[in-house]
């Protein structure tokens, strides 16, 4: 019961997963893509999260898993943040 | 196990070869470092796959301490050849 | 099934893996290059992690995610990205033909050696000595105890990189632009970024971990920092930074040198000392490792390195450009 | 450690699984490093990488009962920031 | 006193650390740590003449888990050579860098080298040996790019991918060692290694990787511009010393661990390479137009001869006669050392009063510089291999063994390359002695020509005539011959 929960959690995050992806490689420009990307980050990591959280018995790693969604949710807003201001000041095209 | 092993050691010795092309064909520092460090990692991963003894089992600790020997030296040594090449650079453009 | 469904794993990272090298190798464009290397580095991580080798997956992540793609996305503007060269054509299949007769002849080899070995090596006396090395994490066990003359000359290859990085050059000249964004995430990210370094250095005993994670947590907090605040001209305290680089190795060589006076033997450790002098030495080299890699990315030698006045100004005269 | 039970071999396979199209999604996100065609649409790729990357340590440490995986995927969280910021805040000095 | 072996070590080391902390008492603390793991250099050969090879198990660990240091005669010769060569370095380079900043950064450098010679002398492991490359490696790097302008660095860079390049190859075959071994260690190493293809295709790695370090033709194209651009003091110990201790793994590795791998076959690939090298070298020697330049390419010949040794020695049967053509070999790896590096010194010596080592323009510095010609005239007599020089004995058991070998065509190339080298000398010798407009004083730099006149005293007198010491010496403690 617990296990199914669990496997449920994670293959909901893997479509967000997948659907980031296929975001990033399909959409237009940059700014799209970063979206598509914030959305694996947040929601497909934090149902992964929270399935092996489902799974795992200790308390410690669990509170780690907690503590990694949490980083890597700031991290996914800091980071498209940057990389977009930087592509605006830039203002340029590569190649 | 022996199929794992061979499969990543494979892959070790590809990655060393693809290396090792890219070492002798490039004249430019920063991609000739980039190719070294692949070729590098080439025989990091032919001493891990040899350490790998399947899934329930431990693996071998001694190529671990090597490999991660291994990469602080390759660290080091990245970062030496870029300076060498940021001080070429600076040299050149006076 | 099970065996299938990891079989496929494998092979997929495996492909994805030469995919990456090869792409990395063969494109004449720095920035993807670079990229492509960056990306490579982390797939690394989680083939340490695949093949059970932790301690490496924590080392690949610091140095793939944090130092070394800062070293190379901060060097790749030292460099012009439009210079194409190509080798003469018979020049290039003589290194081709020269890679794959290598490649193969390696692949039979591995086939060989894979079948003659017993596959035990040495990890049975690693795990039979543990009781009396100190530590319970062999890995650390074989880098701090079993061989750790060879961690001591790494740490010599660190000192000796570095040394050079600060003869080269100077101190790059920082970035002016911060936000507040950054520098906001910078003040919580920091303490976290130490506080797992400490982790990392106390946990190696038991557990995956040791000096070299934790030296390189903390050289990429001292980046991220410098990254952040790049406005504020510290003033190093050169000497104390100088001391800071020593220390590990030198910590190192004397406990080496005090247990050869006591137990005949250089690095042999008093098994009910080792636990306590293995920490002590991983501590002081986690400074050591922290200050170089920092060091090695500001990328040259902070104002007034070179002791007195006059040298300064020498400096100035003759390298100010570089 | 492993649980007896048929469940737990399901659990395992369903974990696989999840491994194998994790991996599979981040294949489709090599190809927008691969294609560009700025820096910042590269650099992106190493965003969704690092997140993947993360998750599938979450299961590894799961399916192969080693809990310092936990500990990578946190070290991972935490550089994740490190690397963009270190794009964003040092290019751009030459040109 | 059984912890020589690790003083010799760790005073460099230690010595290293200081002087970046005291820069400014850089110099005294480089001499003081150099003469000190001279001593201790010294105290091992004799430990080893007396009782044999010296073993030091570090950490008490058994061989295997834990990493060995050894000594034999052949490593202990060559240490004391290298200790001898870096200390006459050490007294010259204090006197060589007047930049006060230059100096400060020499000295942790320098020491981090001698560290690195040692070190890979005496180590008793394969994946250490990798280490110590590396270590000697970037060490050499570092004092290559000293010279600072833009000819240094390309060379530098040339220098360190092509070095990390031949360590990574190395290292890939320390991998397969280990995937079919088991084992790093080289005297269990020994016993284990059999002819099959794994110990093959490793043994080739490994020889190809300690190949591009030793600079033999045609890897050799890092070696000359790296050797003439590097400062004076560096020049010498890399030219006598880096790349010789490749040699010296190569030597060990070979002799002691693949003996049965080594086919006669690729032994006579690898001599012919030798004997091209010898003939190539020499006359690049004889085209180049500057000092440096020719004594590196002069380095690429002498490097050339080392290998000619090997088919002899894989042909010849095991006794006297196999051991006579080994002491040989270490006999000319030993004159070169000292010769070169007298002559690299020399050469530094004249560069700093010419301003400039282009051998066209060298007129009058005879008259200025006696004793500096004189030195220089003395190493050429060794490279040439006149007598009394140890290279003299070297050339004639070379000839000898190519003899008794059967092997008479690599009689013809020692003859031209002694004849090629003899025409490189004396061109040099000429222009010096010729009239030029800059002869001033004589000049009398002391500190700077002293240390040179030593090491070619070395190279000439003390290893000719002494050479029968040093053939009891190896005759007694041969065992390493034979693995």
């Amino acid at each position: 019961m617990i296990d199914t929960l669990a496997i449920l959690a994670i293959f909901s995050g893997l479509f967000f997963f997948l659907s980031g992806s296929i975001g990033l490689l399909r959409l237009p420009d940059l700014f799209t893509r970063l979206h598509a990307l914030a959305k694996a980050d947040n929601v497909g990591l934090a149902l992964v999260a929270l399935g092996v959280i489902i799974l795992e018995p200790a308390v410690i790693n669990d509170i780690k898993i907690v503590i990694i969604w949490l980083l890597v949710m700031a991290a996914s807003a800091i980071s498209s943040h940057l990389v977009a201001r930087h592509a605006l000041r830039e203002n340029r095209n590569d190649d | 196990m022996i199929s794992e092993q061979l499969l990543y050691s494979l892959a070790g010795v590809g990655l060393f070869g693809i290396g090792l092309r890219a070492t002798l064909l490039h004249h430019m520092l920063l991609l000739r470092l980039l190719a070294l460090n692949v070729c590098g990692a080439g025989v990091f991963l032919i001493f891990i796959a040899i350490a790998y003894g399947g899934i329930e089992v431990m693996a071998d600790p001694v190529p671990h301490a090597l490999v991660l020997t291994g990469i602080v030296v390759a660290v080091s040594a990245t970062a030496m050849a870029l300076a060498l090449g940021r001080r070429l650079e600076a040299l050149n453009d006076e | 099934m099970i065996e299938l469904l990891w079989s496929i794993f494998d092979i997929t990272l495996v492909l994805l893996l030469l995919a990456l090298a090869w792409t990395t190798c063969s494109t004449q464009d720095v920035k993807r290059a670079v990229t492509l290397f960056i990306a490579m580095g982390l797939l690394l991580a989680i083939v340490w992690a695949r093949l059970k080798a932790p301690d490496l997956a924590l080392a690949e992540a610091v140095i793939g995610a944090g130092i070394s793609g800062a070293l190379l996305l901060s060097a790749i503007k030292d460099y012009p990205s439009n210079m194409v060269s190509h080798r003469s054509t018979l020049i290039e299949g003589i290194i081709n033909s020269l890679t794959l007769v290598l490649t193969i002849l390696m692949s039979w080899a591995v086939w060989h050696g894979l079948n003659m070995s017993d596959g035990v090596r040495l990890s049975e006396p690693v795990i039979s000595q543990l009781p009396v090395s100190g530590v319970s994490n062999p890995v650390t066990a074989v880098l701090l105890n079993y061989r750790a003359y060879d961690t001591l000359l790494e740490l010599a290859v660190v000192l000796t990189a570095v040394l050079t990085v600060l003869t080269l050059n100077e101190k790059r000249v920082d970035y002016e632009f911060s936000s507040p964004l950054l520098q906001g995430m910078t003040r919580w990210l920091v303490p976290l970024l130490v506080v797992t370094s400490g982790y990392l250095l106390w946990v190696g005993a038991h557990a995956p971990g040791g000096a070299f994670q934790a030296g390189a947590m903390l050289a990429a907090a001292m980046i991220l920092l410098q990254l952040a605040y790049p406005s504020r001209r510290q003033e190093f305290n050169n000497s104390l930074l100088k001391i800071l680089l020593v220390i590990g190795i030198f910590t190192f060589l004397l406990v080496g040198l005090w247990m050869m006076s006591l137990n005949d033997d250089f690095l042999a450790f008093t098994p009910a000392w080792a636990g306590t002098l293995i920490l002590i030495i991983e501590t002081a080299a986690t400074v050591s490792i922290a200050t170089a890699l920092t060091l090695a990315y500001l990328g040259g030698r902070p104002r007034g390195w070179e002791d007195t006045n006059r040298t300064s100004r020498s400096i100035a005269e003759n390298g100010g450009a570089g | 450690m492993i649980s007896s039970g048929a469940s737990t071999s399901i659990l395992t396979i369903a974990l696989l699984i999840a491994l194998n199209l994790l991996l599979f999604s981040l294949l489709i996100g090599l190809f927008r490093a691969w294609l560009g065609p700025s820096v910042e649409d590269r650099f992106s790729a190493i965003l969704l990488i690092g997140t993947g990357g993360v998750a599938m340590l979450l299961i590894l440490a799961k399916l192969l009962q080693i809990t310092a995986l936990y500990d990578v995927a946190l070290v991972l969280a935490l550089l994740a920031v490190v690397g963009t910021v270190a794009l964003t805040q040092s290019e751009s000095n030459h040109d | 006193m059984n912890d020589a072996i690790i003083w010799v070590i760790a005073i460099p080391l230690l010595g290293s650390l200081i002087s970046i902390i005291w820069s400014r008492y850089a110099s005294m603390i480089a001499i003081i740590s150099n003469l000190l793991a001279l001593a201790a250099s010294i105290i091992i050969v004799a430990q080893v003449y007396q009782y044999g090879p010296v073993n030091h198990a570090l950490g008490s660990w058994q061989s295997g888990l834990g990493i060995s240091l050894r000594a034999d005669a052949l490593s202990s010769i060559l240490l004391l050579m290298s200790m001898i060569v870096i200390s006459a370095a050490t007294f010259y380079a204090g006197a060589y860098f007047t930049d006060p900043v230059k100096r400060a950064r020499f000295w942790p450098l320098w020491l981090m080298l001698v560290v690195a010679l040692n070190a890979l002398l005496l180590s008793g492991d394969l994946f250490n040996l990798y280490v110590t490359l590396e270590l000697l490696g970037l060490s050499a790097v570092a004092l290559t790019a000293l010279s600072d302008n833009r000819a240094a660095l390309q060379a530098a860079i040339r220098y360190l991918s092509i070095g990390l390049l031949g360590s990574l190859v190395f290292l890939a075959g320390v991998a397969l060692i280990y995937m079919g071994h088991g084992t790093l260690d080289l005297v269990a190493l020994s016993n284990k290694v059999q002819a099959e293809p794994l110990s093959q295709v490793a043994f080739g790695l490994m020889t190809a990787g300690l190949l591009i370090k030793s600079a033999l033709f045609p890897l050799h194209f890092w070696l000359p511009s790296a050797h003439a651009s590097a400062p004076a003091p560096v020049s010498a110990a890399l030219s006598a010393l880096v790349v010789k201790v490749a040699v010296y793994i190569l030597l060990r590795l070979w002799v002691d661990v693949f003996d049965l791998v080594l086919t006669p076959l690729s032994a006579m690939l690898l001599g012919t390479l030798g004997a091209i090298a010898v003939i190539w070298g020499s006359w690049q020697a004889l085209q180049a137009q500057r000092l440096k330049l020719m004594a590196a390419y002069s380095t690429v010949a002498q490097i050339g001869y080392l290998f000619i040794f090997l088919p002899l020695i894989v042909a010849l049967p095991e006794g006297p006669v196999q051991d006579a053509a080994f002491t040989a070999l270490l006999l000319m790896a030993l004159t070169h050392g000292f010769a070169k590096s007298a002559f690299f010194l020399s050469a530094g010596v004249i560069q700093q009063y010419c301003g400039h080592d282009r051998i066209a323009e060298l007129g009058g510095t005879a008259r200025a510089l006696p004793l500096t010609t004189f030195v220089i005239a003395l190493s050429g007599v060794a490279l040439i291999g006149l007598p009394p020089s140890g290279t003299f004995l070297g050339k004639w058991y070379l000839i000898s063994s190519s003899f008794q070998a059967g092997q008479w065509w690599w009689v013809p190339v020692i003859a031209i390359g002694s004849v090629l080298a003899t025409a490189y000398v004396f061109r040099i010798l000429g222009y010096a002695f010729g009239p030029g407009e800059s002869v001033g004083r004589v000049l009398n730099r002391g500190r700077e020509e002293i240390p040179a006149l030593l090491l070619a005293l070395f190279a000439t007198l003390i290893l000719g005539l002494g050479s029968f010491e040093l053939w009891d010496f190896v005759a007694q403690h041969s065992e390493f011959l034979r693995g």
